[in-house]
């Protein structure tokens, strides 16, 4: 088998990063991980605060710049940038896969599609998930078996390399002078097993929810709710987005930004009507779509189990506890 | 070429603005530096104005308007005395030096002091260099 | 660790606060705003008086709650979380006669690792300064600590700049420490009115820097220094620290201190005529 | 940083320019902008209009191809924007987007067009088709409610399709002193007319809460759900599919809709709000 040493990785680093951007989790002064292309890789977490996917679809972007004047000019803004992710955890993989789904379809997204086709993934298994991890009920993890280019897997202090792609084994291939091929059948023993010990009782999930519609369960679970954008920013599925206009005089840009359907300016339409207009409305469509109707359309739940959504809500609303209780009586 | 300081200037309708307006007609001679923004009142004043200049690419803020006891509104000076007092401190805190956010009571007659504010305001923004720390940047890294 | 006698201590709030829930709601109360396994929790029938607990897991500031009921209610109100209810009576968001409140003296509360919540640390109001009835023995208040504004206070500008500018990179704006602030009140924020271009939804540190300030601004004399906000950021922004400095500020200049008493009115709603120079 | 080949991906968000031509008052919020001729919609169809600097928002088309008609009430920033507009303005457009009316299920039916305020604007296109081929379609009924009668729009249309061969009802819920025509909401007027559910359906654009009762008005009559169709209104932000807003359901009000059989959305709750 493949093999990468730990001692080897910033070397293999610094080498990648003359041909790509490359990305991996940093952890800063006060403990949030984030994926950033500066400072020191930090391989050994268990997942990051926020997840990558602003790496596709950005917290604010602009797709075009306009300038008015005696000719009319509209410049479009899609980057094509050679890139990497290392060190991404298989839940966030997963989430790609589910985000792909939506960015392409009937309308290609190029924004979106451009960075995907540009970036290659190297991606590392979970021996040690956090409290609240569930991946393993929704099948993304805590090992990887589709979506990433390369997966790692934390031998003490060795990495396992396996690849998972044509474009995988080639960048191993052209950077073998960090890897090594031994064998090492013993040391897959040793791997060690990640525990998930957190729970989600997903039986019949669509059929509850179907049912469940107008149960009073939803104005118990939803009052403690403050409508801020912590689980949907955290999320590694949640896409939605808003699309504005800046501008100063005669130039500037059509931005979209993240948007959340936790803001009840998220569906209120201009005139004042608004059809999600309580928090419950509100905490519903979230739970829906991510376990009805984003499976009803894209035969996925739009969850991979990464368990940032519960670990970081201020009040401890808990959507495993939610999907596991809610019933239709 | 060296960067002009670029003041933002709230001026008060009733007293700082005519005052503005004195030291042209009397032709008294002080820095081109500052744009004036005509406000009915001090107490007009929404903090957001202040920040909003600093991010629009000013490098100091002059709020100037009637002196205690004068407000057209009765009180409105008195008022934004109070929030301007900690509006300044906070914007310092934040890393903005005092001396770029001036509040002065200046009347409409007061031409003369008018001019001194703008003079001397500018003389210290030029030691203090741009702040461009503040400044809306439109992209973020890729 | 806790102590024997502390442990007896929180069990018999425990008690107090199941009974004085039943009474409540025997009597008619609309709801018991408290605290179950899993937060803050919404008691309406007599049957449910029994989820209510009263243990480390209580740090939510409950008050947040209030201004979105109308009949009576009874709420469980630590000491931090008192003064927060006192400015939303102060400013007409509460009525007084319309809340019961179970006020506890707490002495910290503990998180996961068993160590005193950040906001617990310098806790200067341990005891309710408001309430119908007190459970739990009255501690001494503290002075505040200002000390972490004092530091940052000493150091140059553009340090100061640097510090902000790093912390507020982080920001995802994800208005969590608004939403769970107490005297961020209004219906609808300004930070959210598209039509004025005051704000503008493009993520850069400057925008962000000026949502801070603006609301650190708006809550300048009504900020209690609950930490709610800071304990909400996902990004772990110490936004507690611009919060803190206001208050000191306002204390220097105008003598007063947001949430210990009905009476005093609100600094920057009034003024004197020999008020500090800016 | 080294650049890889792009994608040939046709970008869609990126509008087209085009000129308005004409404009036409319609009340004192309502105005119509004509725009070249360019492209083949189906009636019920939106196209996405910006007025660069102020905003990109999802409008309908009012005129049957190949006629480029949009009919813009201001109530935000961007319809405000919109409705300042000048002859000869720079704009960009979207789509066109979105399913359409069925018009081909609608051969050989009874047709019930019920419309309600600017909500008339989406169904005006599908009435100028049926009439432009009126044979292959049975009977005609247009029941149209506004507020005031200074708030009814296409009032010429109104005018030619009395005077068409069609059943035209029009009403006002507060009449004033030179109105002479019905007075009550739009679900008052069903009483007036011989509509039975026998070959029937019911095409419905409105507010939501007037969609609500003419659904049950219509169902009072013995509509199946699967005889009404409606077009909703949500907030939209890219008109094709991405970005989430107008989820109704498993469904996107934008490349599902804006039309549907009231058969696919009513059990969900909170779909005609």
């Amino acid at each position: 088998m493949t093999i990468l040493k730990k001692q080897n990785v910033s070397k293999l680093l610094d080498e990648l990063r003359r041909e790509y951007k490359v990305f991996y989790p940093t952890r800063d002064e006060e403990g949030v991980i984030s994926f950033s292309n500066v400072g020191d890789v930090v391989l050994d977490y268990s997942n990051s605060t926020v997840p990558p996917k602003d790496l596709f679809l950005p917290q604010t972007e602009t797709t075009f710049e306009f300038e008015k004047g005696a000719e009319f000019k509209l410049r479009p803004k899609v980057h094509i940038v050679k890139r990497i992710v290392l060190g991404i955890r298989p839940c966030d993989v997963h989430s790609l896969i589910l985000l792909d789904k939506v960015f392409s379809g009937d309308f290609l997204d190029p924004y979106y599609l451009q960075r995907r086709k540009n970036t290659s993934l190297i991606a590392i298994n979970c021996t040690e998930p956090e409290k609240n991890c569930f991946c393993s009920f929704l099948e993304t993890g805590p090992s990887l078996k589709e979506g990433a280019d390369i997966v790692l897997t934390d031998l003490g202090d060795l990495y396992s390399v396996e690849t998972l792609t044509e474009k995988g084994k080639e960048l191993v291939d052209n950077k073998s002078r960090f890897f090594e091929e031994v064998s090492l059948e013993q040391e897959i023993a040793r791997k060690r097993k990640a525990e998930i010990t957190k729970t989600i009782d997903l039986k019949e999930i669509a059929e509850r929810l179907e049912k469940s519609f107008e149960s009073p369960y939803w104005d118990k679970v939803s009052k403690k709710c403050l409508n801020c954008a912590i689980c949907t920013y955290l999320c590694p599925t949640c896409y939605c987005f808003d699309a504005v206009d800046e501008s100063l005089d005669f130039k500037g840009q059509r931005i979209r930004c993240w948007d959340s359907c936790m803001f009840p300016s998220y569906s209120r339409m201009a005139g004042g009507i608004n059809p999600r207009a309580t928090k419950k409305d509100r905490l519903m469509q979230r739970v829906y779509h991510k376990f009805k109707y984003f499976d009803d359309r894209y035969g996925n739940f739009a969850c991979v189990g990464c368990g940032r959504c519960v670990a970081a809500c201020p009040v401890n609303l808990d959507i495993t506890k939610i999907v596991s209780e809610v019933r239709g009586d | 070429m060296k960067e002009e300081p670029r003041i933002i200037g709230f001026l008060c309708n009733w007293c700082s603005y005519a005052g503005a307006d004195l030291a042209g007609i009397s032709r008294i001679k002080y820095p081109p530096n500052l744009k004036a923004i005509r406000v009915m009142c001090t107490g007009r004043l929404n903090p957001l104005f202040v920040l909003k200049s600093f991010q629009m690419g000013a490098d100091g803020v002059l709020v100037a308007g009637c002196h205690p006891g004068d407000c057209h509104y009765t009180s409105g000076n008195m008022h934004a005395r109070r929030r301007m007092a900690v509006m300044r401190r906070l914007l310092d805190y934040m890393g903005i030096d005092k001396r770029r956010f001036r509040v002065e009571w200046v009347s409409a007659s007061e031409g003369t002091k008018f001019a001194g504010v703008v003079e001397e305001m500018t003389d210290e923004l030029k030691k203090l260099g741009p702040l461009k720390a503040w400044r809306a940047k439109n992209e973020k890294n890729e | 660790m806790r102590k024997m006698s502390e442990v007896h201590e929180i069990a018999k709030i425990e008690i107090a606060i199941k009974e004085h829930a039943s009474s409540l709601l025997s009597e008619g109360a609309e709801c018991i705003i408290g605290y179950d396994k899993d937060g803050p929790c919404f008691i309406e029938d007599l049957k449910e008086v029994d989820k209510l607990v009263w243990n480390n897991h209580c740090i939510h500031n409950l008050t947040k709650y209030l201004p979105d009921f109308e009949g009576k209610v009874g709420i469980v109100v630590k000491g931090c979380d008192s003064l927060s209810l006192v400015e939303l009576i102060k400013h007409n968001q509460v009525s007084r006669d319309k809340v019961f409140i179970i006020g506890i003296s707490c002495s910290g509360i503990l998180n996961e690792k068993k160590e005193k919540y950040k906001k617990c640390k310098n806790c200067s109001h341990p005891s309710p300064v408001i309430y119908d009835v007190l459970l739990g023995e009255k501690p001494v208040p503290k002075e505040e600590d200002h000390s972490d504004v004092v530091e940052l206070e000493s150091l140059p500008h553009e340090e100061r700049f640097s510090f902000w500018e790093r912390m507020f990179s982080k920001c995802i704006k994800c208005f969590a420490c608004r939403n769970i602030c107490p005297v961020c009140f209004c219906k609808e924020c300004l930070i959210d009115r598209r039509e004025s271009k005051w704000s503008s939804k493009f993520v850069s540190t400057p925008e962000i820097l000026t949502y801070h300030v603006t609301r650190a601004f708006h809550v300048a004399d009504m900020c209690t220094a609950c930490g709610e906000c800071e304990r909400a950021c996902p990004m772990k922004i110490p936004v507690l620290k611009l919060y803190k400095k206001l208050r000191k500020d306002v204390k220097e200049l105008f003598g007063y201190e947001a949430g210990l008493n009905l009476e005093e009115t609100p600094p920057l709603i009034s003024f004197s005529e020999d008020d500090p120079e800016p | 940083m080294e650049m890889e080949s792009s994608l040939e991906i046709e970008n869609p968000y990126l509008p087209r320019l085009m000129k308005v031509q004409k404009i036409r008052v319609e009340t004192e919020n309502i105005k119509t902008f004509e725009f070249e001729k360019t492209f083949g919609h189906l009636p019920g169809q939106f196209v996405e209009l910006s007025v660069f600097g102020a905003g990109e928002v999802p409008i309908s088309i009012s005129s049957a191809p190949p006629n480029l008609e949009l009919t813009v009430n201001r109530v935000g920033i961007v319809t405000n924007a919109i409705y300042d507009l000048e002859v000869g303005d720079v704009v960009g457009i979207r789509g066109p987007y979105g399913n359409g009316w069925p018009t081909d299920a609608l051969r050989g039916k009874n047709i019930v067009i019920v419309g309600g305020g600017i909500g008339l604007a989406p169904l005006r296109g599908l009435v100028q088709m049926i009439l432009s081929e009126r044979k292959n379609y049975e009977k005609l009924y247009i029941l149209y409610g506004a507020r005031t009668p200074s708030d009814l729009v296409f009032k010429q249309d109104l005018e030619n399709w009395s005077k068409a061969p069609a059943n035209l009802f029009v009403t006002v819920d507060r009449a004033d002193e030179h109105w002479k025509g019905n007075v009550g909401v739009v679900t008052t007027l069903f009483p007036k007319t011989d509509i039975t559910p026998e070959n029937a359906i019911a095409l419905i654009c409105g507010p939501g809460i007037m969609m609500k009762f003419v659904v049950k008005s219509l169902k009072a009559l013995n509509f199946e759900d699967n005889q009404i169709v409606v077009s909703m209104e949500r907030v939209m932000k890219c008109g094709i599919g991405k970005c989430g807003h107008c989820n109704i359901g498993a469904k996107y009000v934008c490349i599902d809709g804006p039309v549907f059989n009231y058969k696919e959305i009513a059990n969900i709750p909170t779909e005609l709000k």
